[in-house]
C-alpha cells in the first residue's frame, strides 16, 4: 500500500494539470490528452464489469423516497452533475459513464438488495451511494462479497475501513477535534452540554468529543442527552441547559428533530449570539427547514460550506444551480458526494483499468485539486485528508466562515484513546 | 318447515371433515411447484434470494390469517415478533462472527464490534445463551412467543379487543424500536446487527448457501401452512371463527375465550419469529427498521391483499405486493407510495377478501361452470359445495 | 367445577346448600347508581321449572346475566349446588353445568348447524383439547340425536345464517341441550315465533326439561301456565311476588302492576 | 439529584419545567382533540390524522410565503388567517375523505384503519410531490418569537403561551359545540342511537360528514400551531400518530374530559422524566407506563359503567 501511495504522488505531478482540470467543464477541452487512444475493453476490464468500448456503467444508490429522501436528494444531484461533467470532458478511459440509479427507499435491506442488483445484475464498475450509517452497514457485506466499489459521501462515526469503500466525507475525529480545539481556544470554552439524536453517529461522536474535552482540553461535560429520532419536544432539556449554563452547547440532533430543537431553543430565549452553540449536524440543507432566523449565530463545523471562497467552489456552485435550480442549497455531504465520481475517474485512469482491485490499489494517494472544498487526497485507509472548518450561521441560511484548520487533517477512523 | 329440495340435496351424509379439500390440495400443490420448482428453475441467484426474502414476510402474513382473519385480532405489532425472531438468530450469528480471531483489533476481542465501540467489556448476560446453536433455535421461537403471551394474556383476560388491541400493539412496536435503537451497546442500535457470516461454520453469504436457505425457507413455510391448516381444520379453528362473530356466545358454550385468543396470537407470533430468523439468515443482518410500525402495517396489507381468510392467499399476496414494490420502485419511485396507498384502499373498499376472494367469487365459479359444461351430461342436481374458507 | 362432578346426594347433605340447586341471595347490581336488580332472592329446586315474569325493565334479563356471569353483581350471592358463581368466569359457570339461551337467537352464523352443535359438545374445551378434538362416532351420534330433537336433522350442513328465525331458536336450544346442563336458563324461547313453531317449541321444551331445572323468562302467559311449576314476578328490580301460577295471578300487587302498566 | 443546584435555581427550574409540561400538555391536547372526536364519537380509527395535521402546517407555510411576498404589512397577523385556512382545508379534505372512503366502512372499524393508512401514504407522497421532500421552514412574525422574562432566571417562551392559548380556545369551542349547540346535540344523538336519530329526522349521514370534517379541521389547526415548535415535512405527521392514539385510548375513548386528563398526565410524566433521565428512556418509560396501565385498565381513565 505504501508503495502505491508513493507512486501515486509521483505520477500525480505529471497528471495534475490534465486530469485535475477535467473536473471543470469550462476547461474540458482536451479530454483525451492523457491517453492517446481509447484502450481496448479487454485490457481495461478483466472481471466482467459492464464496460463496453464506449460506455461504462456506474450505479447511484440513494433514497429517492422515504424519510431519508430529504437528505439524500442533494447527493444524487451532485453525483449526477459530476458524472455529466466527466462525460462532457470525454469520460473515463474514453468511455462515457452510463448511470443506473436505484432507490434505497430509506429502508436498509433495500439498500443491500439494490446494491446486490447493481453489482450482480448490472455489473456496475463503481457505485456512488448510501447516506446513513445503517444503510452503509447493510450494503457493506454485499460490496465486500461481490468485490464492488462504493463511494460513500457522508460524514460519519468512523470505526470502519473497508477495502471496497472510499469514504469521501469526514470521519468523526476529523470533524470534531479541530473544532473543539478552536472553540476552546477562541471562546475559552470549558464546559460542554451535549444533545443528540439517539443513534450510533451522535453517540460515537459525542464519545470522542467527551474524551477530547476531558482528557485534552481538561474541561467538563455537564450533560449528555439523547432523544429518539423524530422527537419534537425539547423544552425539558432546554431548561436543563439553562440551569447548567454550559460554555458550549454541542449538538448532533438530526432530521425533523433539528427543526424543533432550534425553534424551541430560540423561543426559550437562548440567544445564539451570546450562547455558543456548536453543531456537527447542520448544513445548508438543514437550515432550509429550520429557518435561518432560528439558528442564526450558531457555529457549525463541517469540511465544506456553500459560501467558501475559492475558484473551485466558485465554479461548482453556479454549475450545480444551473443544473438543479437557483433555489437549491449545497451542504457538506452534497459536496462530498460530488467528489466520488472524480476520485473514481482518477483512480481508474491511474490504474489504467476498471478492475475493482486495481482501482482500489491505485486509490491511495489520489489527489483532487479541483474539489470545491479545496485540495483533498485519499489516505491509505480510504478516507480523505481534508480540512475542517467552522462557520457561523447567518439569517439568510448561509454560513460565514470563521475558522479553517491550517493543514489537511489526517483521517483516523480508529482513533486510539478515544474508544 | 323444511325445504324438500334442500333435504334432498343435503343428504345427511355428515361431512367427515377431511384435512384438506381437493381444491386446497390443488392450491398447495400449485404453491409447492411454484416455490420449490418453477421459481428456482427460472430465476437467477439474485432474484431467487429476493423471493426468499419476500417469503420470510409470508410467514408473518400466514400468522395474520390465523390471528386476524380467523380470530379477528388485528395486530399492528407483528414486526416485534419478526424482529425478535430475527434478532435472536442474528445474535447467534454475530457471536460466531465475533471470534477472538476476527475481532483482535478491538480493545476487548471476542465480543461484537458494536459493544466494543460502546465501551462494553464483557458479553452481557442475555447474549450468553446465544453462544449455543440448539439454545438459539429454541429461543428464536420461545422469546417472541413468550413476549406475545405476556402482551396478550393480560389484555385478553380483560377483554381488550378490536381497535384497542391494534393501537396497543402498535404502541408496543414503537416502544420496542425506541428501546433497540437507544440501547445500542447491547443491540447494535439503529444499524442493527450486521456483518453476519457463518452459521455453525457454514458460510451463509455464498450463492449456494442462499440457494439451500431458500429451499429450507420454502420447506418451513409449507410446514407452517400445514400447521395453520391443521389449526384451521381442528375444532379450535371453528371456535376462532365462532369467537370472531359472537365472542360472548363462545363463553356460554363453556370456552375460555381469552385462552383461545392468546393461542392464536402466540401462534402468529411464532410464525413471524420463524420468518424473522429466516430473514436474518438470508439477508445477512437484522435491524430495528423491521420492528417498527411501518413494517408491521405493511405485513398486514400483505395478508389483506392475499385475502385475510386464506392461508394460500396470504402467500400469494405477499409475493405480489413485494414483487410490485420492487419493480415499481425501480421504475417509478415516486408513484410507488401512491400505488401502495391506493392498493390499501382498494383492497379494503372493493375486495375485502383479497385475491382469494376474487378467485372464489369470480374465477372459481366460472371455472367450475366450464368444467361442468365439458363434463356433460351433468347430473340433474349438483350439490353446492360448502363455502370454502 | 368440582361440585358439579359430585353426586347430588353429597351436595344435598351439605348444610350450607340444602336442597336447592340454585340459591340467589340478596342479589344487587347497580349501573352508575341505578339499581337494575335490587336485593333479589329466590331459590330453585332440582328438577323445578321456574318462570320469571315481569314488565319491561323489571330486571329479568339482568338476573340471568348475573347468574351466568355476564354481569358482575355489586352485592349478594348466587350459589349453584353450593358453589359461589359470582366469582367464576362465564366459561367456568357453563362448565359447572349452567346453560343459557339468549333473547335474540345467538348462534354462529358462519358455521353449519353441525359445527354449531359440535362446538357446544362438552369435550375439548381447553385450547389443547380443541386442537386434538376428534369428530368420533360418539360426537356424531350425539349431534344427530340432538338435531333430531330440534327438528334440524335435514339442515345439518346448512350454514346457520340461512335458517329461519324459529330454526335459529331451536338450534340455540339444541346447542344448550348438547351441553347437558343441570340448570337451563331460557330467555324468551318463543318470542317472535309463528304459532306452529310455538307449538313445536313447547313440545320441545317439555321434552328437554326432563331431569333438569329450568329457569325461563317469558311474556306469553299461556305458555307460562303450560310449563311453570312456580313463578317469580320481578318489578323494578325487586321480587314482587312468588309462588304457583295460580297464586301469583291472584296477587293484588301483581294485578296492579300489570293492569297499571 | 438536587445537590448540584442552588435553591433559587431549583425554584425557577420548577416553574419553567411546569411550563414545559404545560406546553407539552397543550400540544398533546391539540393533537388528540380531533382524533378524540373522530374515534370517540364515531369509532373510526383515522391513521391519516397526522397527515391532516401536516396539511394545516403546509397551509400555514403557504400563507407565510404569500404574506411575506405580497402583503408584508399584514405579516405580523398572518398566523390567525393561516389557522382559519388550515381548519378549512383540513376540514374540507376530511369531509371529502368521509364521503369517498369512511362512510363505506362504518361497520368495519379495523378496515378503516387500513384504508386510512393507505390514505396517509398517498397524502405523504402528494406532499412530497408538491412541496418537495425537504422540510419547509415557516417564517414566524417577530412578536411570536422569543420569551417573556418573568424573573432573572425564569423565561417563558411566547410561542408556547400562544399554543396554550389556542388549545384553550379550541377546547372550549369544541366543548361548547358538542355540549351546547344543536349540531352537538345531533352528533350525540347519532352516536347514541343511529336508527333512532334517523327516525326523529336527523340526517345522520350529514352529521357523520361534519363530525369527521370537524375532527380533521382541528387537526389542521393543530398542525398550523405546530409550525411554531416543530418541523413541517411530508413525513412529519407520522411522528405524532402513536402518541396521539395512546392519549385518546388512555383517556377513555368516548370522553372529552378523559382525553384532556390523559394528555395532562402523560405530558407531565414525560416532561418530568425527561428532566431526570435521558430523553429516549423518558419516552420509553412513559409509553410503557401508559401501555401497562391500559393492560390493567383497558377502559382508560374515564368511562361510564354500562350494562353490556
Amino acid at each position: 500500500m505504501a508503495d502505491e501511495t508513493e507512486k501515486g504522488l509521483e505520477s500525480a505531478l505529471r497528471r495534475r494539470l490534465l486530469m485535475g482540470l477535467a473536473g471543470l467543464p469550462a476547461l474540458a477541452v482536451m479530454p483525451r490528452m492523457a491517453f492517446a487512444a481509447t484502450p481496448p475493453t479487454s485490457a481495461v476490464n478483466t472481471t466482467g464489469l459492464a464496460v463496453t468500448d464506449t460506455e461504462v456503467t456506474v450505479g447511484i444508490l440513494h433514497s429517492a423516497t422515504g424519510t431519508m429522501a430529504i437528505s439524500e436528494t442533494g447527493s444524487i444531484q451532485s453525483e449526477k452533475l459530476a458524472i455529466e461533467q466527466i462525460n462532457a470532458a470525454g469520460g473515463v478511459l474514453g468511455r462515457k459513464i452510463k448511470v443506473i440509479q436505484e432507490d434505497g427507499a430509506s429502508d436498509w435491506p433495500t439498500f443491500a438488495e439494490k446494491a446486490k442488483k447493481l453489482l450482480v445484475n448490472d455489473h456496475c464498475a463503481a457505485v456512488m451511494g448510501c447516506w446513513t450509517s445503517a444503510s452503509r452497514k447493510a450494503a457493506l457485506p454485499v460490496f465486500e462479497q461481490y468485490n464492488g466499489l462504493l463511494y460513500y459521501p457522508t460524514f460519519y462515526e468512523g470505526l470502519e475501513q473497508s477495502k471496497n469503500v472510499i469514504y469521501t466525507g469526514q470521519e468523526a475525529t476529523q470533524q470534531i477535534l479541530a473544532s473543539l480545539d478552536w472553540v476552546h481556544k477562541e471562546k475559552g470554552a470549558k464546559s460542554f452540554f451535549m444533545v443528540g439524536s439517539d443513534y450510533i453517529w451522535p453517540r460515537t461522536s459525542n464519545k470522542i468529543a467527551r474524551k477530547h474535552v476531558e482528557n485534552v482540553l481538561k474541561g467538563t461535560v455537564s450533560g449528555e442527552e439523547y432523544f429518539p429520532l423524530g422527537h419534537t419536544q425539547f423544552n425539558s432539556v432546554i431548561n436543563k441547559i439553562k440551569l447548567k449554563k454550559p460554555d458550549v452547547i454541542w449538538v448532533d440532533v438530526v432530521g425533523g428533530s433539528n427543526v424543533a430543537f432550534y425553534k424551541q431553543l430560540k423561543a426559550a430565549g437562548i440567544d445564539l449570539n451570546k450562547q455558543v452553540l456548536l453543531t456537527i449536524s447542520v448544513t445548508e440543507d438543514e437550515i432550509d427547514g429550520i429557518g435561518g432566523e432560528n439558528i442564526a449565530g450558531a457555529y457549525s463545523c463541517m469540511k465544506y460550506f456553500q459560501s467558501l471562497k475559492n475558484p473551485n467552489n466558485e465554479a461548482f456552485v453556479p454549475a450545480f444551480k444551473k443544473m438543479w435550480g437557483e433555489k437549491t442549497v449545497i451542504g457538506d455531504v452534497t459536496q462530498a458526494a460530488y467528489l466520488g465520481p472524480f476520485l473514481w475517474k482518477m483512480a481508474v485512469e491511474k490504474a489504467g483499468s476498471f478492475d475493482v482491485d486495481k482501482v482500489v490499489a491505485a486509490s491511495p494517494g489520489i489527489e483532487l485539486k479541483t474539489a470545491p472544498e479545496g485540495y483533498v487526497k485519499i489516505h491509505e485507509n480510504h478516507h480523505l485528508w481534508s480540512k475542517t472548518r467552522v462557520a457561523r450561521a447567518k439569517p439568510d441560511g448561509q454560513f460565514e466562515l470563521v475558522y479553517e484548520s491550517p493543514e489537511l487533517i489526517e483521517p483516523n477512523p480508529f482513533p486510539k484513546g478515544y474508544q | 318447515m323444511t325445504n324438500p329440495i334442500q333435504s334432498l340435496t343435503k343428504s345427511v351424509t355428515v361431512n367427515d371433515n377431511p384435512f384438506m379439500k381437493p381444491i386446497e390440495w390443488l392450491s398447495l400443490a400449485l404453491l409447492v411447484v411454484v416455490i420449490l420448482v418453477v421459481l428456482p428453475a427460472t430465476l437467477d441467484a439474485f432474484r431467487l434470494n429476493l423471493v426468499g426474502k419476500y417469503l420470510t414476510y409470508a410467514f408473518v402474513a400466514l400468522g395474520l390469517v390465523i390471528c386476524w382473519g380467523y380470530a379477528g385480532i388485528l395486530s399492528l405489532g407483528q414486526g416485534c415478533f419478526f424482529g425478535l425472531g430475527g434478532y435472536c438468530m442474528a445474535m447467534y450469528l454475530k457471536l460466531e462472527a465475533s471470534s477472538i480471531e476476527n475481532t483482535k483489533i478491538q480493545s476487548t476481542p471476542g465480543i461484537p464490534d458494536f459493544m466494543d465501540w460502546n465501551q462494553i467489556t464483557s458479553l452481557p448476560w442475555f447474549w450468553k445463551p446465544f453462544q449455543s446453536l440448539p439454545l438459539t433455535l429454541i429461543l428464536v421461537i420461545a422469546v417472541p412467543v413468550l413476549f406475545a403471551f405476556v402482551i396478550s394474556f393480560a389484555m385478553f383476560k380483560r377483554r381488550v379487543g378490536g381497535t384497542y388491541f391494534a393501537i396497543i400493539t402498535q404502541a408496543i412496536a414503537a416502544i420496542l424500536t425506541i428501546l433497540i435503537v437507544g440501547q445500542q451497546g447491547y443491540t447494535g442500535g439503529i444499524n442493527g446487527i450486521t456483518d453476519l457470516r457463518t452459521l455453525h461454520g457454514w458460510d451463509i453469504r455464498t450463492d449456494s448457501a442462499h440457494n439451500i436457505l431458500y429451499f429450507v425457507n420454502g420447506g418451513l413455510l409449507i410446514g407452517c401452512i400445514l400447521i395453520a391448516q391443521f389449526v384451521k381444520k381442528s375444532k379450535l379453528g371453528r371456535i376462532l371463527v365462532a369467537m370472531r362473530d359472537k365472542e360472548d356466545r363462545v363463553r356460554f358454550s363453556g370456552y375460555s375465550v381469552a385462552g383461545f385468543k392468546v393461542f392464536a396470537f402466540c401462534l402468529a407470533a411464532a410464525f413471524a419469529a420463524i420468518g424473522g430468523a429466516m430473514f436474518t439468515l438470508q439477508v445477512g443482518f437484522m435491524s430495528p427498521s423491521f420492528v417498527g410500525i411501518v413494517p408491521s402495517i405493511d405485513m398486514v396489507i400483505y395478508a389483506a391483499v392475499g385475502g385475510r381468510m386464506s392461508l394460500f392467499g396470504a402467500i400469494w399476496g405477499t409475493l405480489l405486493v413485494n414483487w410490485a414494490k420492487t419493480s415499481f420502485s425501480e421504475s417509478f419511485p415516486d408513484l410507488w407510495l401512491f400505488g401502495l396507498g391506493a392498493l390499501f384502499i382498494l383492497v379494503v373498499l372493493a375486495f375485502p377478501n383479497g385475491l382469494a376472494g376474487i378467485w372464489r367469487e369470480h374465477l372459481e365459479p366460472r371455472l367450475t361452470r366450464r368444467v361442468k359444461a365439458l363434463r356433460a351430461p351433468a347430473p340433474a342436481i349438483i350439490p353446492q359445495s360448502a363455502p370454502a374458507e | 367445577m368440582n361440585a358439579a362432578l359430585l353426586p347430588s346426594s353429597i351436595i344435598g347433605a351439605n348444610p350450607d346448600a340444602p336442597e336447592y340447586l340454585l340459591a340467589v341471595d340478596a342479589l344487587t347490581v347497580s349501573f352508575d347508581g341505578f339499581k337494575a336488580v335490587n336485593d333479589v332472592s329466590f331459590y330453585v329446586d332440582p328438577n323445578e321449572i321456574r318462570v320469571i315474569i315481569g314488565p319491561n325493565g323489571a330486571g329479568k334479563t339482568t338476573v340471568l346475566d348475573l347468574i351466568c356471569g355476564r354481569t358482575r353483581a355489586s352485592a349478594g350471592s348466587i350459589k349453584y349446588k353450593g358453589q359461589e358463581l359470582t366469582k367464576l368466569t362465564e366459561s367456568a359457570i357453563v362448565q359447572a353445568g349452567v346453560g343459557r339461551k339468549f333473547q335474540t337467537p345467538s348462534i354462529y352464523d358462519d358455521l353449519t348447524v353441525f359445527e354449531n352443535l359440535e362446538i357446544s359438545f362438552p369435550r375439548g374445551r381447553s385450547v389443547f383439547g380443541a386442537l386434538t378434538f376428534k369428530r368420533d362416532a360418539q360426537v356424531r351420534d350425539r349431534i344427530h340425536e340432538i338435531a333430531e330433537t330440534i327438528f334440524l336433522k335435514d339442515q345439518l350442513l346448512e350454514r346457520a345464517e340461512f335458517l329461519s328465525h324459529g330454526q335459529k331458536q331451536w338450534l340455540e336450544i339444541g346447542m344448550l341441550l348438547i351441553q347437558d346442563p343441570e340448570l337451563l336458563m331460557l330467555d324468551e324461547p318463543v318470542a317472535g315465533m309463528s304459532v306452529g313453531e310455538r307449538i313445536k317449541t313447547a313440545e320441545l321444551l317439555n321434552q328437554i326439561i326432563v331431569g333438569r331445572s329450568v329457569l325461563v323468562i317469558e311474556h306469553d302467559m299461556k305458555f307460562v301456565e303450560d310449563i311453570a311449576h312456580r313463578v317469580t314476578v320481578l318489578h323494578q328490580g325487586k321480587v314482587l311476588s312468588e309462588g304457583s301460577m295460580e297464586r301469583v295471578k291472584n296477587d293484588p300487587k301483581v294485578i296492579e302492576v300489570y293492569l297499571g302498566h | 439529584m438536587f445537590g448540584e443546584y442552588s435553591l433559587g435555581d431549583l425554584s425557577s427550574i420548577f416553574v419553567m419545567q411546569g411550563f414545559a409540561g404545560l406546553i407539552l400538555f397543550s400540544v398533546y391536547v391539540l393533537m388528540a382533540l380531533g382524533l378524540a372526536i373522530i374515534f370517540g364519537q364515531m369509532g373510526v380509527i383515522n391513521m391519516a390524522h397526522g397527515e391532516f395535521m401536516i396539511l394545516g402546517a403546509y397551509v400555514t407555510y403557504l400563507c407565510s410565503t404569500f404574506f411575506q411576498n405580497h402583503l408584508p404589512a399584514l405579516f405580523p397577523i398572518y398566523f390567525f388567517l393561516a389557522m382559519i385556512l388550515a381548519f378549512m382545508a383540513s376540514g374540507a379534505l376530511g369531509m371529502l375523505v368521509e364521503w369517498a372512503l369512511i362512510r363505506h366502512l362504518y361497520k368495519r372499524p379495523l378496515d378503516t384503519l387500513l384504508a386510512t393508512w393507505g390514505l396517509s401514504l398517498m397524502l405523504q407522497q402528494a406532499y412530497r410531490s408538491i412541496f418537495g421532500a425537504r422540510e419547509v421552514g415557516v417564517e414566524l412574525p417577530s412578536w411570536l418569537i422569543g420569551s417573556v422574562q418573568v424573573t432573572d432566571s425564569i423565561e417563558i417562551p411566547i410561542n408556547g403561551l400562544f399554543v396554550m392559548a389556542v388549545t384553550v380556545l379550541i377546547t372550549v369551542g369544541v366543548a361548547v359545540l358538542i355540549f351546547r349547540s344543536r349540531f352537538g346535540q345531533q352528533v350525540r344523538a347519532v352516536m347514541a342511537n343511529r336508527p333512532m336519530a334517523g327516525a326523529v329526522g336527523i340526517d345522520s349521514e350529514k352529521v357523520d360528514r361534519y363530525t369527521f370534517g370537524l375532527g380533521c379541521g382541528i387537526a389542521g389547526v393543530a398542525g398550523s400551531a405546530f409550525t411554531m415548535i416543530g418541523s413541517t415535512g411530508p413525513t412529519s405527521g407520522q411522528l405524532y400518530i402513536v402518541d396521539t392514539f395512546l392519549i385518546v385510548v388512555f383517556g377513555g375513548a368516548a370522553s372529552l374530559l378523559g382525553t384532556i386528563a390523559s394528555a395532562f398526565s402523560i405530558s407531565q410524566t414525560q416532561s418530568t422524566l425527561e428532566f431526570f433521565l435521558s430523553g429516549s428512556m423518558a419516552k420509553v418509560l412513559t409509553l410503557l407506563a401508559v401501555v401497562g396501565i391500559l393492560m390493567l385498565r383497558p377502559q382508560g381513565l374515564f368511562t361510564l359503567k354500562v350494562r353490556r
